[in-house]
């Protein structure tokens, strides 16, 4: 059972053009990074990338977006990224929006084995069209189907040789649920450890979720939003 | 006068009770978390996953791993709490946020809300917005009373493409505090120095007037 | 906010006859011994407990089994409890069993504010009776709802006053999802703690989701099934 | 002569492949972790909410805290997971655990299974049983061939109550190992010294030998 493999370029060696990726992460905060680098590096392309925003114009899912390698993205906000909204507008790109809420259950409902869940968001609205409507006690939801995806791809700060992670603050984000929804599930971590180094009671992640897992190198964790205050 | 984005904030606090768990939106609804009342403990929401959300860290201790639903660097609190973003949406959709205040570009007096896109413009998306206003037990609404043309916000039927339906239980704008009643808006309380009358003309939904109604005090 | 009560019989003092409750526990492993003794205290009566075993003849839910009070179990398993079996045959002791990922699914359900889910298990057997089946990619399902309760009782190993739990070891199993689900949820806990004690990463329910909570003592922490190897 | 339950445990094993997640019932299915052959590396599932389960603890290290869904006192190893039990039938549903190993009161040429229930007799519940086998990619049933009666429990029928229905791939009893087929049971090992003829007489659903069907070799 080696779960471990050298780089991101080991991880990702067989994502195809034309893949469905689940890319953890929230804004900037717990983004693979290095599984992105390495996918610009390799260049393939058609991809639909299943991810609760799509990075800034030089960063994140950015970088994927200048080399014209998505096709799709599918989120829930998509703001703060020029060259998105160049491709959109030109129909480059084609991008779905789901409520955030609706993006983490649908990732959640794959790892759970649930073929579809149903929802509160979006009843009534334009989200709701061509969905099943059925009312629970009164209370109108949709009905909404787990995700798939053939690759996922997510950032934890410790994991285990045997796939166990564990993430830091909210850059756990999307990450646990999309650990859960991948047919194959790629783990970079800032710490990779031994059997035994994490307390079983503390996983986020069990290791039979991840499939392979390598110790990123190089973060650079940007922060869109640098917010302080002065010490009195 | 009309009230200023803080006073609105700070009318807004008024709303909170000891024990409360609140989401506060983007824009003004953060600045609610600076005006909580003396003696009222709330816990505040961020749908990221943070349960006790802090002020922003003090200069040279921001991490870029603990931001909040606006991406800003914030702080934890002791009592915090992490999850992941499915048991964030799952303890909103349950009913457990007992307060979600928010911004809006217009709300109906059925308690529509469309505050996400708006046809012809770049569509960001709507984030978290449809699932709080889709679940909250109880939806404040904060806003000015009129877009930069003078055009009422306050509808009587949405026009642009909505976020959620008869979700909106208050509305906070520059002008006063209204409810959304079955009857459409209901004033309860109008800002310093305005008056019913410009109220009414600035209303293009239906609105009563309490017959309580006051002058709000800051 | 402070969600600190005394002690057990101050937890429950509100609970009535004919309420429904969850207790948490797998078989007598992270069961809320402090608040079975308190229930048994009061003598209420007529109760519906979801809960996945019904403890054996002296311990566990089986205490309230000797003194009647529960109308109905909704379980799992209900083995190794005399008197339970003698309740049942005599018809004084209504029972519904349920697989068990679907008792553990139904009770997240609720937590997530997921009226119903569409799951795998019973399909095509007597569990399926009157549920609707669907098919979802060639595969059928079971529509199961989410659980109603009034009270949802848990046992935790450390708490802070804030209502923040952490498990230890199996004693985890169905405790998480019940103390989601209860309109009230109630948490006895080994050690409770002032909020910062607590690793906010490793906070198992977050205390949104707990009411009361209190230091439960004594606890027996009985051992079914003793199986033990040799030192060589 | 037919195997003992050391033996049926023992051939059990030797479907074990590296890298597996495995998750052995109660009764037979559980001494199959005695015989995990060397170099294959496979993790113990129980599904009260471990991943990574050990040996029984030694004497006086019992914990009441740790055990498994026998309600044994267990052990963790390094590198295990706790989780609750809603995640642990998640990833059985989800296809995670690459086999289940169970026990059955009798076993239909279609793959149905009846295992929790004999009308009549005090039910005690289908506790993990259900799940496991509507949802486990690859089911192995570890059984006797015959019931104490003598009677044959690989039917053309189940006349017990179904735990699920078309799931079982493999059957290993005392007489033999089985798959489960379109057209019945196939028989492709058989125990040392037990006779393709006595196989066929105890066998009462669909039958077919395998053409290189042999003697299981221990």
């Amino acid at each position: 059972m080696n779960k471990v493999v050298a780089n991101a370029d080991e991880a990702i060696k067989d994502i195809e053009s034309g893949a469905t990726l689940m890319l953890g992460g929230f804004g900037l905060c717990g983004i693979p990074e290095n599984c992105i680098a390495a996918l610009v590096r390799k260049g393939v392309n058609n991809l639909t990338c299943i991810s609760n925003n799509a990075g800034v114009d030089d960063f994140g899912i950015g970088l994927m977006l200048q080399q014209k390698q998505v096709k799709k993205m599918i989120s829930s906000y998509v703001g703060e990224n020029a060259e998105f909204e160049r491709q959109l507008l030109s129909g480059e790109l084609e991008v779905e929006l789901i409520p955030q809420g609706t993006l983490a259950t649908r990732c959640m409902a794959t790892g759970y084995g649930m073929p579809a869940v149903y929802l509160l968001a979006g009843v009534g609205t334009e989200v709701a069209e061509g969905k099943e409507v059925r009312t629970f006690k009164g209370k109108e939801y949709l009905l909404e189907e787990a995700f798939d995806s053939d690759f996922a791809i997510v950032k934890a700060w410790k994991g285990d040789t045997m796939g166990n992670l564990v993430f830091k603050d909210t850059a756990r984000n999307f990450n646990p649920m999309m650990a859960m929804a991948g047919k194959i599930t790629i783990a970079e971590v800032e710490e990779l450890v031994e059997p035994g180094a994490l307390d079983p009671n503390f996983v986020h992640t069990p290791g039979i979720y991840v499939h392979r897992i390598f110790q990123g190198a190089n973060y650079e964790k940007r922060i869109e939003q640098r917010t302080v205050r002065k010490k009195q | 006068m009309a009230l200023n984005k803080e006073q609105i904030a700070q009318r807004i606090a008024r709303e909170l009770q000891d024990g409360f768990y609140v989401n506060l939106g983007i824009g003004i609804p953060t600045l609610v978390a600076n005006y909580i009342p003396e003696g009222v403990n709330v816990v505040l929401q961020s749908e990221n996953g943070l349960l006790g959300m802090g002020p922003f860290p003090y200069e040279g201790e921001e991490d870029a791993d603990m931001i909040n639903a606006g991406k800003q660097t914030i702080t934890k609190l002791p009592g915090s709490a992490i999850f992941d973003s499915a048991m964030s949406f799952g303890m909103i959709r349950a009913g457990k946020v007992h307060l979600t205040v928010l911004g809006a570009m217009e709300v109906a007096d059925n308690g529509d809300i469309a505050n996400w896109k708006i046809p012809g413009k770049m569509v960001k998306g709507m984030g978290g917005a449809m699932d709080l206003v889709a679940a909250a037990e109880n939806i404040i609404v904060a806003m000015q009373h009129t877009n930069p043309k003078g055009e009422s916000k306050l509808l009587p039927r949405c026009t642009l493409p909505l976020t959620g339906v008869r979700c909106v239980k208050k509305i906070v704008t520059d002008l006063g505090v209204f409810d959304v009643t079955p009857d459409g808006f209901r004033c309860l309380e109008y800002a310093p120095g305005v008056t019913i009358e410009e109220i009414k003309q600035k209303t293009a939904g239906r609105l009563s007037i309490a017959e309580d109604a006051r002058e709000m005090a800051f």
